[in-house]
């Protein structure tokens, strides 16, 4: 309870620096709108490869708005020494990696929603097939990166752990995640009944969420205190 | 009400090679308030933190009243003041003290009361980013201040303060060290630590050169101390 | 004075606007291929010549800006982006119902479609770091700056539909094609189409620099009560 | 001359520090090859779309992986107040503005050259089929996106949100630079004669470089000194 | 020598309405040693960052060696010390020097000198991270020395230094005064600044309060200045 609590006040106060007014909502939405852009000039779309691969290019814009976003996570804390009083506050380790991971997440769940809809007029696609069963994964996979990442703007805060080329190895570990997010979304944007596979990519995704989440809150005291 | 609020026995600490601690052992018992005096780089910043929690000792045992360092239940009991202020820039001088108060469940009066103590109600609602620098590290001392510690460690905090804020932050320590509150102090601006001290501390080199009362001599003469217990260097 | 000179482009320019509503309308006859539709166009078109003309104001008015530090040119620079903006977005959004008539689709991965997003998006950009930024000098240094920068999204925008040529329809204005290839009294319904738009967004310009005027008065009365 | 020699300065002094903690270095490496790893996950690679759009996916994974450094390029100097100090030394704004572009140009092509082969392996591309002119074209495009990238840094250093802020200003205006670069990249990638608008979009892409670089150089002093 | 080294006429400075300095006018000449006295938010930083170039004033114009405040060789003349210390932590001291050291091409010999007149040459290698808050403060002292300027603008040098290094700085300013170079500091620690200072200003809520020579009873009574030419509040 103690932990949720502290939790939210961090989560809160990140928030709150990020969103000192509504222009933060006007810039992520224009840069929604870049970052698809800049797929669609890579891609000469209309052709067949948005039906097939639309999935790929939605959670590529993720992943990129993501790290953005994730990577100031602690770096926030580190102008004025703020992390030594958080560190030296009663709140645990674990609280702080929770209160950070889901103001990350909420900030990025902001993006996909106003992302989802954009994606759908640009590309001409029709998202809302299966619209449940996509915000389900939209939450499943963003969780992901939110968790993964947070970690990782964790360890700019601890020089030791950083030089182990552990960042190096951070992104690469999203792989298996953003892979499953890919195929599941793919699937939901398709007409037709799911292929077979599809309840297992989605056990993929929910067990990968589960280990990380796990591995983060147990390891991150670690990387906090020196 | 026996046993010492800080007591620390052989403490080193060592950054690579280079021993920044050596054998720190002493005992202060509550209600005490502590100079802690050195030379730039003794290592009065290096025990500060180990006593917050911040960094671990490398060898030596730390007891802050009778509990672990780390421990949840001594940390709120603790008033942190580092060299930084420990603020966010673009958050209002009243969003900071919440946002930190919400970790100690301090409340919302509690908040506006402390603003009024610092002289920055006024100003309560920009963003630090534009205070001055006096006015921010007023605002720090109200944040260690906030949920009412037993134990203060600030390091040199009376770092750009000007006249009246110094003689604000001294009756401030005086006031809660009569609630017996114990004090830790370290500051190059040894005439205004003396007035409130009752133990001085002298750190030579990371040893732990002089721990005992504060005498008469102190008070008047800020160089008294290096000169009778430093060495030469 | 100001307002005499609202009030006389508000005179010519509201019912030079009504006019060529009801020419449109009614005079003018269907084109053949795209039946009723394609009156878009008269709107289409003039929104974005009115919309470059603002950039073209911002990006004087910016350079001025930078030269001579003076807040009214950096107040001329903002007001003529905001008034761009809309109507650029006028020119995108027709554009995008003309399309999902005529071609069924919102949005083509166009290049001339592509850059008007482009340029829309840059411009949005400067309103955005407006905003961002809150101290009154820095922000008119870096908007203008940005301006500059802006403009050169313009410049390809204009040029785009001669360098790629693709989904969206070519040039047909005889200006730049040196040929007649639209029916002459179309082309004239779109100068003066162009004409009243323009007006238009001189009148939205004037106005909203008022506003900006008064806000600094306050300001500078502010100011003057803190000073005291 | 001078101008030189204090952008050398600056240069080598930002490669310095970035080489010391190698924060964006990891992070952009990272990210690029996750980007390239993830395309070719999303694309079924060897079908014919890598040998069409090489050029986008490679150059996506340049524009993602540049973000992440010219980010830091002028935040660098926000810590400690660094940049009071550049600005009160003598050193013009367009040293300040060359010798930060240099070392983000420097770092980039760092990354590039990583990059590469691990396209060629990832995707199974000969992309040494015309050596010279690719690293022609790396080098072209890669200082169009250190040199805007660098602007805008300074522009939106001060600013919240500039994680968002940042991309969001500095893409559009890169897009035809990118999107030179992809076309001229595909054409390098293909086997066979060089189509007839090769050198047209050479010419586009100098031309950028050179009105951006002037643009940059003239404006930066405003920039700086507020 | 006649034109004098920094002169200002009706400065004003707002930020939004707030005015921070409000019409300030004087001139000091060379080879004088301004002290820049005020309480927490007069307006002391705002006036130095002013004079330093940094920020621009609102209104007023301001004159340095007869020279306007931006031009490049006006700016080579200026040696800048600020609130926080112009050094990047993840690089050595010497490399700090060296690249600060190459904008106004400092030997590296330079370099070694001024690394030993503060006392750091013994850990010029290692990053500034790892040092103690008054080293780094030391550091920068030596890095706003080292091209030998003819104006320094220091705000608030003495802060975190010790007493060794306090008389140290003392005495390098007091040696550069002699060579003509003019000096303008801000502090709070009085005693010290009175020292050295040869005039005395009083920014008081952002109005110049007061400016004139340092006169004897500034010497042994901090209080002085602000009793007699501060308001109450
Ligand atoms: C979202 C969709 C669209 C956008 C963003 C758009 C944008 C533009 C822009 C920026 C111009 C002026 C450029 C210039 O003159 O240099 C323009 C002109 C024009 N547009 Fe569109 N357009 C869109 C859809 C359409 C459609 C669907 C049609 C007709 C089928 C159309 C027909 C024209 C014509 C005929 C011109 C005049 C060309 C000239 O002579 O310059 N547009 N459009
Ligand atoms: N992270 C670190 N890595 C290596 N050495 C360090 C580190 N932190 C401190 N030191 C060294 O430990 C010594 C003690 O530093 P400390 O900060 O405790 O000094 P201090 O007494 O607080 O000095 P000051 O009065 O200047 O603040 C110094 O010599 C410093 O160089
Ligand atoms: N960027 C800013 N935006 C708004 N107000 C500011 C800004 N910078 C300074 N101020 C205000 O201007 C006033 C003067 O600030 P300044 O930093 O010059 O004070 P100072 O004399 O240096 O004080 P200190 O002794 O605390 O350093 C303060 O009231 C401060 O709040
Ligand atoms: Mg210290
Ligand atoms: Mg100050």
């Amino acid at each position: 309870m103690r932990t949720l609590r502290h939790a939210a006040a961090i989560a809160w106060k990140d928030l709150r620096s990020e969103l000192r007014t509504k222009e933060s909502l006007n810039s992520s939405l224009s840069f929604s709108i870049v970052v698809l852009l800049l797929l669609a000039m890579a891609f000469d779309t209309g052709s067949e490869i948005v039906t097939d691969y639309g999935g790929g290019i939605l959670w590529l814009a993720f992943a990129f708005s993501s790290t953005l976003i994730v990577n100031r996570s602690f770096a926030r804390e580190m102008p004025n020494d703020c992390i030594d009083v958080l560190v030296a506050s009663p709140a645990s380790g674990a609280s702080l990696f929770l209160g950070k991971a889901v103001a990350a997440f909420a900030l990025q769940s902001g993006i996909q929603l106003i992302c989802l809809p954009i994606f759908g007029v640009f590309y001409n696609v029709t998202w809302w097939r299966n619209p449940w069963q996509l915000f389900g994964v939209l939450l499943l996979g963003g969780w992901a990166m939110a968790c993964i990442g947070t970690v990782f703007s964790a360890l700019t805060v601890n020089l030791r752990l950083r030089e182990l080329m552990l960042p190096m190895l951070m992104y690469p570990m999203l792989v298996p995640a953003l892979l499953a997010s890919m195929t599941l979304t793919n699937y939901l944007l398709m007409p037709g009944a799911m292929p077979p596979d599809f309840a297992q990519w989605l056990r993929l995704l929910i067990g990968f969420d589960i280990i990380f989440t796990t591995l983060a809150l147990a390891l991150v005291e670690t990387i906090l205190v020196r | 009400m026996s046993e010492p609020a800080v007591a620390t026995a052989g403490v080193w600490k060592y950054f690579g090679d280079y021993p920044a601690l050596r054998d720190v052992s002493f005992a202060l018992d509550r209600g005490e308030c502590l100079a802690l005096l050195g030379r730039n780089g003794a290592g009065k910043t290096t025990l500060l933190r180990i006593l917050a929690g911040l960094s671990g000792a490398s060898k030596g045992d730390v007891k802050i009243y009778d509990g672990v360092v780390r421990a949840s239940a001594t940390r709120a009991r603790i008033g942190w003041l580092g060299h930084a202020i420990g603020l966010y820039d673009e958050l209002s001088a009243r969003e900071n003290l919440q946002a930190f108060g919400a970790l100690y469940d301090v409340s919302k009066a509690t908040i506006g009361e402390w603003l009024e103590r610092v002289n920055l109600a006024h100003v309560a609602d920009s963003p630090v980013r534009e205070y001055s620098r006096g006015m921010r590290q007023r605002l720090a001392v109200a944040r260690a201040f906030l949920h009412g510690p037993d134990l203060l460690l600030f390091d040199e905090p009376f770092t750009s303060l000007d006249d009246k804020a110094i003689a604000l932050l001294q009756s401030l320590l005086t006031g809660v060290r009569a609630k017996g509150v114990t004090i830790i102090l370290s500051t190059h601006q040894i005439r205004e630590a003396m007035e409130l001290a009752s133990r001085v501390a002298l750190i030579d080199r990371g040893k732990l050169a002089h721990f005992g009362p504060r005498t008469e001599e102190m008070l008047g003469d800020p160089g008294y101390i290096y000169r009778t217990f430093g060495t030469a260097a | 004075m100001r307002s005499k000179i609202v009030l006389a482009l508000g005179l010519v320019g509201v019912p030079l606007l009504l006019r060529n509503l009801y020419v449109i309308l009614f005079n003018l006859p269907d084109e053949m291929e795209q039946g009723p539709v394609y009156r878009i166009f008269y709107y289409h078109l003039p929104a974005f010549f009115a919309a470059t003309l603002c950039y073209t104001t911002a990006m004087v008015c910016s350079i001025l800006y930078l030269v001579k530090k003076s807040a009214r040119y950096d107040a001329i620079a903002m007001a003529c982006t905001e008034v761009g903006l809309a109507f650029a977005a006028v020119n995108l959004i027709t554009g995008m119902f003309w399309g999902r008539i005529s071609w069924g689709i919102w949005w083509a991965w166009d290049p001339r479609l592509t850059w008007a997003l482009i340029c829309w998006l840059v411009y949005f950009g400067y309103l955005m770091l407006r905003k961002a930024i809150d101290d009154p000098t820095e922000r008119a240094k870096n908007a203008g700056v940005l301006s500059i920068f802006a403009y050169v999204s313009v410049a390809i925008t204009w040029k785009a539909i001669e360098w790629w040529r693709t989904q969206h329809p070519g040039p047909v204005l005889s200006i730049r094609t040196g040929e007649q290839r639209i029916d002459p009294a179309m082309e004239q319904m779109l100068y003066v189409n162009t004409l009243a738009l323009a007006t238009l967004a001189a009148i939205f310009v004037i106005t909203r620099l008022r506003q900006e005027e008064v806000q600094r008065e306050i300001d500078a009365l502010r100011r003057y009560a803190h000073a005291l």
